[in-house]
């Protein structure tokens, strides 16, 4: 499955960058996410209960930060294991600073599914994956407001 | 493909099920008609914890009219008693005629108006019906009810305001006036299937033939059921021509849709199809107000 | 010999159990102390094994073993080449890679065995799924079938140089000669699809070792259960006649269930002996999409040269066959494709090339239609893009090209699945054509109907294609009939049946040969201890097989019978005759003798049996063929089809078909119309998926669209047109009809879409079709 | 997770069961496994195929997508209670002269849908008969010859009437 998409941050690129390394707020930002503890400065694992309608599915596994170039662009490399199948992704993410304290994020990527969500969840996994992203963004957004405000 | 284990609940009445509801807090769930869920756990991709089964609450299941000519249906009503019920057939033929289209007669036996409705799935007709008549949900939980508007329940895929200490308990569907008409149309592959998208449209005329209120829900081509502003903003006020009309599907289709490729249709044959189901929707749904409703 | 029942609309023997749930399927079979399995799968497609640890499942209550590929030692081996490739056919290159019943080192389909769990209940087995540790190392995997070919390509196998399952190159006369002398030259690139057999029960498997009897019973969904006996053997070192399988009633078979050396029939058997108690595994859909084999996939490149006035001078066709993982099952499939590629046609100069590609899906092996359909498309729709290209209508080029009565038998020059040259040994292909053009009247839809829809904004169309159905080829079968003494008869063959009626057919051709009731036959099929020779259940040869070796079989009988009566009675033979259940005196009705006592009489208790007299009103027969026989016939088709919402609808269809001798028309006609909804459904619905990663997206029913009873043509015709052949391939002059239907609708639904388009370019160049695929073609055209 | 049992009493085909089970436990595994009743088979275990349709209070359902726990205190009829080999449901005789059958696998799911939908629709036609066994599919007979035997079954039954 490819994604790709974009999104408007309200904060300046710094920021917006810093927030993407931060396991706290990543951690608060992906719906379900249950654990998320640092490795080492690029690696962290994670556990996720993804809860959508009547899929109820968990998974654990790692995300690598690979490739910074801060606070341009970073490489997110997820792998996630769990009774309903696998889920390995490579998002490349790009931060084009718009001026006036904005941040466009551009992400593209390739999602590697596999087991029983592949195999017979495939009606649900790219509006599930859509909206996930969406939730996502919301997420980050608040948390960005709170901290941007709070600075 | 058999499930895993979990608690099981079955209270025979609605304060015991929101009672056990609320001690689950986020390990239960609500057993309705099973019809997705007993599927998605044969599957294992749903694997509850504790199930609390509503099919031994007699009380959640009805058909009744509303003081001001509506109807409130319970949760647990099937959907082949909704489909057979004399008063709905009265009142909202749209429901008998989207009915037909709910997966096969087996399911409908057993699976629910409210369960349904609750279970959200983008390509589910009733999710998208209770969205386009903005039917009232009253959402209950230990101690506490709310209503929700139909058209704020849905907020995600397969994602709804209801918690999981609470439960959909009952629909209100508010009488139409007259002259409106009503009309769902969809494009599967097969009888039964999963639509590639779908339309549902009700319009009111007024004395002059010109749109009172028209509203239109596209079904299958977002994550969530979209309720078209298009359709209210250019035939309300005015006469509902194939032109307007044609408009609105363009309209629609350009602005308001974000159809995704899939294993059965392309984002583009998605809304081409919409764009050919919103005419044909609109055009009978208005025949019908012009004959009456 | 009086027909009272060959050939009549007799209604099934069988019926009255099935229809009240009477029939046991494997799944009903329920052996004391019997424990399950259930198979944890692979969700890669490609992988290195880096660890399997299944010790924490061991502690899981009802939970009685694990075993993972290291846990079966020496056992571990993989399985036999079930079909060998045919040695004549020179310059053949074929690797064999056969399948393994459980992964080690390295996964190769999504769905392989990584570990079978042994459990008090299916549950319990399925529960121990999660406490299994699989740490695997993902490789890229093999999908597309012309980059799988390619020398830069990822392996499947390590050991082999590229992906090159076999190649295989067949011609007759010289393609690139004719071409010279051709007008024009026509090359497309063409997509089959790949499908499932999807029988409504899935596969099962029950072993069930005595240890006092030393002695292994087997339940098994199979089409074949001698080769099951026969593998199981030289697996673990028994003779065949410790092993006991039996097929009990079978929920549909087409094809999948010939497969031998899967996990289930090779490692159970051994878990049983093991543990010393009886283990049953009832296979789910989800694994019956993910590990039971399926067919077609293939990529055609075809090139056809004619001149100017349609004479077909030349096809060359250049072909990808996917085989999957493993390639077992030989090249049976690639192969009715060469053969049914040039079956309709005069063909002077015939090129072929298999190019059969290992890649990470499950093995491909023959689903009803078998390679036949394949190569029926890839030629019916060449034809109907030189029709356009020469501007003759696709009706008149084939009336030119299809071969005539007298035409036949042809031998030509192609070795088919069956290891010898096929010889199209009868039938009047044109004459099939003619009268389906007849029966659905194309004359009246050209001139009248379809002008009349296109003024009132309609669209409609019509294909009408020739086909042929490669049947009834060898090796052999056999089968024994006893006439008991209490006069009832029984068969018993190797075969096995799953709903084509055996019960009923056989017992129509003996209770004829022996003139008893039909009722007071009894046939046996599928049970290794009643009945040890044959193939199986396969290429629509049960019918011809079977049949002949049935009556050669009720034949013998039937002279023991007379010659045991005249005995008894002091008559000479020719002056008997079989009235029913007995045998009396030519015209003296009233002196009689039942046949039961003549049972009991050449089996006498004292006294001296006639030196090479065999005991008993038993014979047994065989009957093998010298090559296959050619069922073959037309199909018509009028789909109408929504231009807004690309949605067809199939108005008519009308199938011609000359299946040889018919030993009863209803359970005919029951094989076709199941056979055309299979077709349709291979065209507008059924889809395996796997995508770019090797993942089965389409394992359910959700995704895998069958057809529907709305789904089915508005009004179906079945016209048999069995031409009294010059040259009978077996006694009866029974060709076979078991894949017949499924192999023309592709070709007739895709000619008739493009006929409703006729004033657009739309050209379809694959043979499975879902209205977003029309559109996106309209778009092109 | 519990692996509680609890006990039910099931009326099937007339008789009152009374047994003990897991919450998880399909009907359609209760059916075939607990109480012997193979007539009801399995072909998909996720609620398209239909060959696991049996009545429950008198509608026709599929008993994979039921567990058996919530059969409790209700009534179930399944292929069991139509005929018997010597005295076959009219419907069932339908089936036979008309080679509505071949494999059968699919066959007691497809009586059970149409008893209670000829019931409702004595003088169906063809259209309606399809629609009613969408939910049920057979890859042997290709429907032809199921919608001529219900058709056969409705005459027969007029006639009689």
């Amino acid at each position: 499955m490819k994604v790709e998409g974009e999104h408007l941050f309200k904060a300046p690129r710094e920021v917006v960058y810093e927030m993407f390394n931060d396991p706290d707020a990543l951690g608060a930002a992906v719906p379900g996410m249950q654990k998320m503890v640092k490795i080492d400065e690029s690696h962290y694992e994670a556990v996720l209960g993804i809860r959508v309608g009547p899929v109820s599915a968990n998974f654990s596994g790692n995300l690598t930060l690979t490739d910074e170039v801060p606070p341009e662009s970073v490489t997110l490399i997820i792998e996630g294991k769990g009774g309903a199948g696998f889920v390995k992704g490579v998002g490349y993410v790009k931060f084009e600073d718009l001026g006036d304290q904005t941040t466009l994020l551009k992400y593209t990527g390739e999602a590697n599914i596999g087991g029983t969500l592949a195999s017979v969840g495939q009606r649900m996994i790219d509006s599930v994956a859509k909206s996930m992203f969406k939730t996502v963004f919301e997420k980050l957004d608040k948390i960005l407001e709170e901290r941007w405000q709070k600075n | 493909m058999k499930p895993v284990n979990f608690d099981y609940y079955a209270p025979s009445s609605v304060d015991e099920a929101l009672d056990t509801l609320a001690e689950l807090g986020y390990d239960g769930k609500v057993l309705a008609g099973g019809q997705s869920l007993i599927a998605a756990m044969n599957f294992r991709m749903a694997r509850p914890s504790a199930l609390v089964d509503l099919n031994n609450v007699p009380e959640l299941s009805y058909v009744k009219p509303t003081e001001d000519g509506g109807l409130a249906i319970g949760t647990m009503t099937r959907v082949f008693d909704v489909e057979h019920s004399a008063e709905v057939i009265k009142r909202f033929p749209l429901l008998i005629e989207v009915s037909k289209y709910i997966a096969h007669p087996q399911i409908r036996r057993r699976g629910t108006f409210g369960g349904a409705i609750a279970h959200a799935d983008p390509a589910g007709q009733l999710p998208s019906i209770s969205v386009l008549m903005n039917m009232q949900a009253l959402i209950k939980s230990k101690g506490e009810e709310r209503w929700v508007d139909g058209q704020d329940l849905i907020i995600g895929p397969f994602m709804t305001v209801i918690e999981p200490h609470e439960m959909l308990a009952e629909l209100v569907l508010k009488p139409w006036p007259a002259r409106t008409g009503s009309n769902y149309v969809q494009v599967s592959r097969q009888s039964g299937g999963y639509a590639q998208s779908a339309v549902a449209s009700i319009v009111t005329l007024d004395e002059n033939e010109r749109c009172k209120d028209a509203r239109m829900v596209l079904m299958s081509v977002g994550e969530v059921p979209i309720l078209s502003q298009k359709a209210g903003e250019i035939l309300v006020g005015n006469a509902p021509t194939r032109e307007a009309i044609e408009e609105v599907a363009e309209l629609a289709v350009t602005t308001e849709i974000d159809p995704a490729t899939d294993l059965h249709a392309t984002a583009d044959y998605r809304r081409s199809i919409t764009r050919v189901l919103v005419v044909r929707s609109l055009t009978e749904a208005v025949e019908r107000a012009k004959r009456g409703g | 010999m009086t027909e009272k029942y060959f050939g009549k609309p007799i209604k099934r023997l069988e019926d009255k159990f099935m229809l009240t749930g009477n029939v046991k399927y494997v799944d009903d079979i329920e052996v004391p102390g019997q424990l399950h399995a259930a198979f944890l799968r692979s969700d890669y497609a490609h992988a290195r094994i880096l660890k399997i640890d299944a010790s924490e499942a061991l502690k899981r209550p009802g939970v009685v073993a694990v075993y993972t590929a290291d846990d079966f030692g020496d056992f571990w081996k993989p399985g036999p080449l079930q079909v060998p490739p045919p040695t004549a056919i020179p310059g053949s290159q074929f690797n064999a890679r056969t399948l393994v019943p459980i992964a080690k080192d390295k996964i190769r389909y999504s769905g392989e065995v990584l570990a079978v769990v042994i459990a008090e209940s299916r549950y319990i087995a399925e529960d121990a799924f999660d406490d299994i540790i699989v740490d695997v190392d993902p490789l890229p995997a093999v999908v597309d079938l012309e980059k799988g070919w390619e020398n830069t390509s990822v392996l499947v196998h390590d050991d082999l140089p590229s992906n090159m399952a076999a190649l295989v190159k067949q011609e007759v006369g010289n393609y690139e000669e004719a071409k010279k002398n051709a007008d024009v030259v026509i090359s497309k690139r063409m997509l089959i699809e790949h499908v499932a057999a999807a029988a409504m029960e899935n596969r099962g498997f029950i072993a069930s070792w005595d240890e006092r009897n030393q002695e292994m019973t087997i339940w098994a969904g199979t089409q074949s259960p001698l080769t099951i006996r026969g593998s199981v053997s030289r697996a673990l070192g028994l003779a065949e006649s410790q092993i006991h399988v039996i097929t009990p009633y079978i929920g549909g078979g087409f094809g999948p269930k010939v497969m031998t050396s899967l996990a289930d029939d090779v490692l159970l058997p051994w878990i049983s002996k093991q543990l010393k108690r009886p283990i049953k595994w009832i296979e789910d859909r989800r694994e019956n999409f993910l590990a039971t084999t399926s067919e077609r996939d293939q990529v055609h490149h075809c090139e056809i040269a004619l001149k100017k006035d349609g004479t077909i001078l030349g096809f060359k066709d250049v072909f990808y066959h996917n085989t999957g993982a493993y390639d077992s099952y030989g090249m049976t499939v690639p192969l009715n494709t060469q053969t049914h590629t040039i079956s309709n046609y005069r063909i002077p100069n015939f090129y072929s090339e298999i190019r059969m590609v290992f890649t990470n899906q499950m093995v491909v092996t023959p689903v009803r239609g078998a390679g036949r359909s394949e190569g029926i498309f890839a030629m019916e729709r060449m034809v109907d893009f030189a029709a356009k290209e020469l501007g003759i209508s696709p009706i008149e080029l084939r009336k030119k090209n299809l071969l005539r009565v007298d035409e036949l038998p042809l031998n030509t020059g192609v070795i088919g699945q069956d290891f010898v040259v096929n010889i199209l040994d009868s039938g009047d292909y044109l004459g099939n054509y003619e009268k389906c053009l007849e029966v659905i009247d194309y004359e009246k839809f050209r001139k009248e109907i379809q002008p009349k829809a296109r003024k009132e904004g309609k669209r409609v169309g019509i294909g009408v294609v020739a086909f042929t159905e490669g049947t009834a080829v060898g090796p052999y079968e056999g089968c024994r009939i006893t006439v008991s003494t209490s006069g009832k008869v029984t068969m018993t063959s190797g075969y096995s049946t799953q709903g084509q009626a055996h019960q009923t057919v056989f017992a129509q051709i003996i209770a004829d040969q022996l003139n008893v009731k039909i009722e007071d036959v009894r046939v046996i099929t599928g049970d290794t201890n009643q009945f040890a020779w044959g193939a199986g259940t396969f290429a629509s040869r049960g019918a011809a097989l079977v049949g002949a070796a049935t009556y050669l079989a009720a034949q013998k009988v039937r002279a023991k019978i007379f010659s045991t009566a005249s005995k008894k009675l002091e008559v000479p033979e020719d002056e008997l005759e079989l009235c029913e259940g007995s045998v009396c005196v030519k015209g003296q009705p009233e002196t009689t003798i039942p046949l039961g006592t003549l049972a009991a009489l050449a089996n006498p208790m004292r006294g001296v049996v006639e030196p090479g007299v065999e005991p008993g009103l038993e014979a047994t027969a065989y009957y093998g063929p010298p090559h296959g026989s050619t069922g073959c016939g037309a199909m018509g088709v009028i789909v109408s089809i929504d231009e807004e919402t690309c949605k067809p609808v199939i108005e008519r269809m009308v199938m011609v078909d000359d299946c040889g001798t018919m030993i009863n028309p209803l359970i005919v006609d029951g094989q076709l119309q199941g056979g055309i909804s299979m077709g349709i459904g291979n065209t507008l619905y059924e889809r395996l998926v796997y995508d770019e990663n090797g993942q089965l997206v389409t394992a359910s029913f959700m995704d895998y669209l069958m057809p529907l009873a709305t789904d089915m043509p508005k009004k179906l015709d079945i016209v048999h047109n069995h031409a009294e052949s010059s040259l009978k391939v077996n006694p009866l002059g029974i060709k076979g009809v078991g894949e017949a239907g499924a192999i023309p609708p592709g070709p007739a639904i895709v000619q008739a879409l493009e006929d409703a388009f006729q004033d657009t370019k739309l050209e379809i160049l694959e043979s499975n079709l879902s209205p977003s695929q029309i559109y996106e073609y309209l778009k092109k055209a | 997770m519990s692996n509680k049992l609890f006990p039910i009493t099931v009326t099937v085909n007339g008789v009152e069961y009374k047994r003990e089970v897991e919450a998880r436990l399909l009907l359609s595994d209760f059916l075939r496994h607990d109480l012997g009743l193979l007539g009801t088979h399995v072909g998909c275990e996720h609620g398209i195929c239909g060959a696991c349709t049996i009545l429950f209070d008198g509608g026709a359902v599929r008993s994979c997508l039921i567990f058996a726990v919530q059969a409790n205190g209700h009534e179930i009829r399944t292929v069991e209670s139509l005929g018997t080999p010597e005295n076959l449901h009219p419907l069932q005789q339908s089936f036979h002269e008309k080679h509505a059958l071949q494999c059968g696998f699919c066959t007691p799911g497809f009586l059970m849908t149409l008893v209670p939908f000829l019931e409702e629709n004595p003088h169906p036609s063809d259209d309606e008969i399809r629609e009613a066994i969408d939910g049920n599919i057979c890859r042997c007979t290709g429907y032809e010859k199921i919608v001529e035997a219900v058709q056969d079954a409705a005459a027969k039954n007029s006639q009689a009437k």
